[in-house]
């Protein structure tokens, strides 16, 4: 058990990683150095230049070039940075990594992750806020993952390397510094949710970022004498039905907090899915349709605070049952 | 069918008869081909036919032979191809069966790719083709990344990485080429100039002095030649690809050839001059082949013995195609990922 | 009242356009010949090679350019042949155009409109088979819609070049050829859903190609003794609430169908929308989460057809008001 | 402040004097930004401080004011310009007010874009400053579009692209010089070659010669300007400029300078030589020019006056942003889009 911060936590898997399979290698822009958050430090001092790959600022060609690898032998980690740089290698994800495999008749296979961290990132604005995962979640293919925590960032970017399918591995900007006990044996697997605090009135679903703000959410509602259960998705895609099935048919009802924009987030899906399977009362919380602004009065529209989180979970906790009225 | 193995110091004629053999196939492919697509796809005008074997669009490599038959005599088997959706010389050149291939074409099980990709994504790992490719460009990096592999776990293999004349105006060319060339990676780039991009004509569309110039500006020595004549593309290609093997890093070879038939098989190409296509015609590269052959004092009848094999090997392959059983519907849920497998909703 | 394409319906919008505004321009491959579909046929000749701008195989810089040529003056109409090939252009769709008014405070605006095709294009296989609206309408800035007939696509498109706002027009890849009359005063306008056919036991909400299966999966349940109330919603942002919300609550039930990939499709923005709204039973019906094959076999395991939605419409139907046990 | 308006034949040192206060105005603007930015991001081993005026991360161009003066001193307020991460002097030089520059910097409702972009998307469309962009190397594509559609439009409007050394190894630095080339649109691409992207320095991610190496490849003509020298960078932007005014087309400069900062301001550069910055600040372009006006003959009183004017308009400037009120909240949900405002979920 090591006290670790989320971004060290990223190193050591990786490290790790490298250490077991000379063909893991990492690469993008400013990996030489550590990462510009420190999510590389050391790697290239113990695996040299050629696993830890500095790349020319060619978004479409890191990723383009690591599903060459991918195919011929390698499984890449590609640093993007943030997902909002990524929008200039969609092609590669969407038309190349994703798709390989399935239309050329499962000849090869693309066993690569690529890193794409997203969320608010304090005081950056519209074009380096934001949290892109169901466009991911929306294309076959793809596993997506979304670490909350150091133990998790640990053990699921060892998993997500050793998956063998191409994985969309996002961290969250904002949580680099974040510390916590990794323990050395892996605590969680792909696709598998968490139930990171038990509850009998609500369920309370979130992942990344939001995790923490529903646990602050939970924590309060505690003080007033409501029980929330908060379920950390962890994996996007695929997604842990059974979990928030069986919690959600448990508790009667379910939230799902978000950080990305509300309108087709992936908040959608899983209230869809549970209003399909269980017709029990769900809503859902998430960002805005607007883009993120860079004044902090602005990025605080943007951003869903454990006030506004609480409110709305009293206020759904209160009309539910109530809900046939048109609005 | 493997790729040439002839060696440097064979003679003009045994040089040119398995080049001749690779043409042939290639052309036999695409007449084949274009037969079995009539009404395979609604654009051009031409409207859909329900009952076309092959379907979508299908791009045809006809008159661009010599340059995938130059270029892929100098790989052997272990280097790689990365290729673009018009793939189907490059596909053959390299050594992949061409059953397999026309089956792919008719979406059958038993095709290159299960029937999953057809034409646009043909691809035959075995023999190290890594793919055609729907999106122009797409190849490059791919191409670049699969060299950098083999750089990295010390392989021998090269990697051909073949685009078109359009594609030197997407970002991708500029990317790839700077990548390939500060990690100096062995890939051969091929610009294989047919001077259209879909309707429109390339050289409008392209500052410059094209593919060439282009590389030489990012420092990546380029050559140029005339894509119709196979002999001269495989006499580049020796040389540049000997370069690559002697790891003087990524080389370009821009080769002049001429598309001969519309952008997909619907396509008249009635926004071309038709006297363009009759010139161009006369630098066919089968026909001028066909004369070097003859000029090099090879038999009609060993040309001929040629010409037939390779009619009846396409009209096995299409007989092949036709009775090979579509596709499983079962298969559309296989090969899409491990993790998540049976999630389909 | 005109016969017209689909085709010729938009060419017929955009030359009004053109004629009616200097600043209108179209900008694409291929759009000097016509278009590859026809979509462009006769602009050329009317307005010349300055306004109807052939262009390299640049998706980004097409795209980009289009932001430049909206910020200072030009309404230009970006053609992107598929929404697939647009995936070279994200950066430009979703990091400029869409963020553009807002980060740079209002300054400036970019009325482009970008058309996106969209659906599976016979024989052609996954990487030109995608439906991709609900990644637009989870970016703010962005308008969306989806035109499923001819007057539609002559009334919307013309709407689309008005607007002002960017504006991602999706026609469906195979609808081209669709003949339908065409009203000379457009019958549609952005953001307003259309009752394609009255029915009273349930709502059946679709869109582009799918709403076409809709209509006949309703004629055939109407000889079935079912009536099935069809909607076209026409713009997928902003989506006509209103109008879903009140023919579902009328009609106590609601089943979204799209071509698109159901998970993390718009189906799942709506069913959780009025699952929050209404708390009536909602369900999807869209495409698996596979990528389209090519063979025909594997293509149509891709495809919702009408027999399909028949049979999930039914079932759907025989099990509501009793979905409280878990599935 | 309207851009420099001296006449090409005034003396050397009547030339020089706007440029240096121009100069000087930027690095006072840049000095002041940096100070209030402490703490303004967690990254580069930062950690950030809520009590930072400025947040987020804070491209600096301090040692790199000569290029942006010594362009934008060529350029009309009709002229359109686009910028990068980096563009606190390029959209000073174009005549921005220093003062709502900072206001935005400090998220304010006053800021030149009501406080919703922040350094990184700085912008004063009112001189022509079409933005600062957070995505490397976007700016070149909306740079073309702007001077396509003055060409289209009949306005005599150039427009002055600004890109990093990094930055042209993204493929729309291709497609945007191509595009620009073949419609022969009034833009001038300028190269503001600092020799770092971010963490590392270009020349080892860069093949070729470079910028004016790849700008020639592609048909366009280009010049390199010791980028530190305002009266060079100025000379060669008067003569590029009069060359596309005059319809030539396309042209490009690369401006050879040094990035004396960390990438952002909380990056302490840890990863160079600090004997490299040592030697670069020899070469520093204000220091240069004083140098310069001095050796002209211009008294030293002139220059401490346009010293002291520019200190007294940052401090104004730097207080207002201090006192004036931050952006309203309900800012967030304006500008973003008409059809569909009201809608936010
Ligand atoms: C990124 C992208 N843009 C557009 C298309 C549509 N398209 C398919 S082939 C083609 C022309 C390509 O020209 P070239 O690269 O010269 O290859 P050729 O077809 O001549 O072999 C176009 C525009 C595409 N497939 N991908
Ligand atoms: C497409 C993209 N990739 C990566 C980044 C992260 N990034 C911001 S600035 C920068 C370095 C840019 O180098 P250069 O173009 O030389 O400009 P400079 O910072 O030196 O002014 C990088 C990599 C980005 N903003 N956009
Ligand atoms: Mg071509
Ligand atoms: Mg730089």
């Amino acid at each position: 058990m090591a006290l670790m911060s989320y971004a060290q936590a990223a190193c050591s898997a990786l490290a790790g990683a490298m250490r077991a399979d000379a063909g893991v290698v990492a690469l993008g822009e400013d990996v030489g150095n550590g990462g510009v958050f420190g999510q590389y430090r050391g790697l290239r001092e113990e695996f040299g230049a050629s696993r830890v790959i500095d790349t020319p600022i060619s978004e479409a060609t890191i990723m383009g070039a690591a599903v060459g690898m991918a195919l011929t032998g390698l499984r890449p980690v590609v640093e993007m940075r943030v997902v909002d740089f990524a929008l200039c290698a969609i092609d590669e994800i969407v038309n190349q990594a994703a798709k390989n495999r399935y239309m050329f008749g499962g000849q090869g296979r693309v066993p690569l992750v690529a890193r794409l961290p997203i969320g608010i990132w304090s005081g950056s604005a519209a074009q380096h806020s934001q949290s892109l995962e169901a466009w991911f979640a929306h294309i076959p293919g793809l596993v997506v993952v979304t670490p909350a925590t150091p133990a998790d960032n640990y053990a699921l970017l060892a998993a997500a390397i050793e998956c063998g399918d191409p994985v969309i591995y996002m961290e969250h900007k904002e949580l680099w510094g974040l510390e916590g006990e990794v323990p050395p044996e892996p605590t969680a697997v792909l696709g598998k949710a968490r139930i990171a605090r038990g509850g009998t009135d609500l369920t309370l679903l979130s992942w990344s970022g939001m995790l923490h703000t529903a646990l602050a959410a939970a924590e309060q509602a505690a003080l007033q004498g409501v029980s929330v259960e908060v379920i950390d998705l962890r994996t996007i895609w695929p997604w842990d039905r059974e979990t928030v099935l069986e919690s959600a048919s448990r508790t009667g009802c379910l939230l799902v907090a978000h950080e990305a924009v509300q309108a087709a987030g992936f908040g959608a899906e899983i209230a869809a899915t549970v209003a399909e399977a269980l017709g029990i009362p769900v809503k859902r919380v998430g960002a805005a349709r607007i883009p993120v602004g860079y004044a902090r009065t602005l990025e605080n529209v943007a951003r869903i605070s454990t006030q506004q989180l609480l409110q709305e979970l009293k206020e759904f906790l209160n009309n539910r049952g109530r809900k046939r009225s048109m609005r | 069918m493997a790729p040439d193995t002839s060696e440097a110091n064979d003679s003009p004629a045994e040089r040119l008869l398995p080049l001749y053999r690779t043409m042939a196939r290639i052309r036999a492919f695409e007449n084949a081909a274009e037969e079995a697509s009539r009404g395979s796809v609604a654009a051009f005008g031409a409207s859909s036919d329900a009952a076309s074997m092959i379907r979508g669009p299908l791009h045809l490599s006809t008159g661009q032979e010599a340059v995938a038959a130059g270029i892929c005599a100098n790989l052997t088997r272990d280097d790689y191809l990365t290729s673009t959706h018009r793939g189907h010389g490059h596909t053959l050149a390299k050594g992949a069966n061409i059953t397999a291939m026309m089956c792919e074409l008719f979406g059958r099980g038993a095709g290159t790719n299960k029937g999953k990709g057809g034409s646009m994504h043909i691809a035959d790992f075995a023999v190290g083709m890594l793919g055609a490719n729907g999106v122009v460009a797409a190849g490059i990096p791919i191409a670049v990344g699969a060299a950098h592999s083999a750089k990295i776990r010390g392989s021998k293999a090269i990697v051909a990485c073949f685009f078109g004349d359009g594609a030197i105006n997407r970002g991708p060319f500029l990317e790839g080429l700077n990548w390939a060339k500060i990690f100096e990676l062995p890939v051969l780039f091929v610009c294989e100039d047919n001077r259209y991009s879909a309707t429109t004509a390339t050289d409008a569309m392209t500052a410059g002095d094209g593919a060439a110039a282009r590389a030489r500006g990012i420092g990546i020595p380029a050559e140029s030649v005339d894509g119709n004549d196979v002999l001269a593309v495989d006499a580049m290609a020796r040389e540049l690809v000997a370069r690559i093997r002697a790891g003087a890093g990524p080389q370009l070879l821009h080769a002049l050839t001429y598309r001969v038939k519309g952008h997909v098989s619907v396509d008249a190409a009635a926004y071309r001059d038709p006297r363009e296509l009759e010139s161009a015609l006369e630098g066919d590269p089968l026909k001028l082949a066909g004369l070097r052959l003859a000029a090099l004092g090879v038999a009609a009848a060993t040309v001929a013995k040629i010409d037939t094999e390779v009619r009846n090997e396409i009209d096995a392959a299409l007989a092949a195609a036709h009775s090979a059983p579509a596709t499983e519907p079962d298969e559309a849920y296989a090969d899409v990922q491990d993790l998540g497998a049976g999630q389909w909703r």
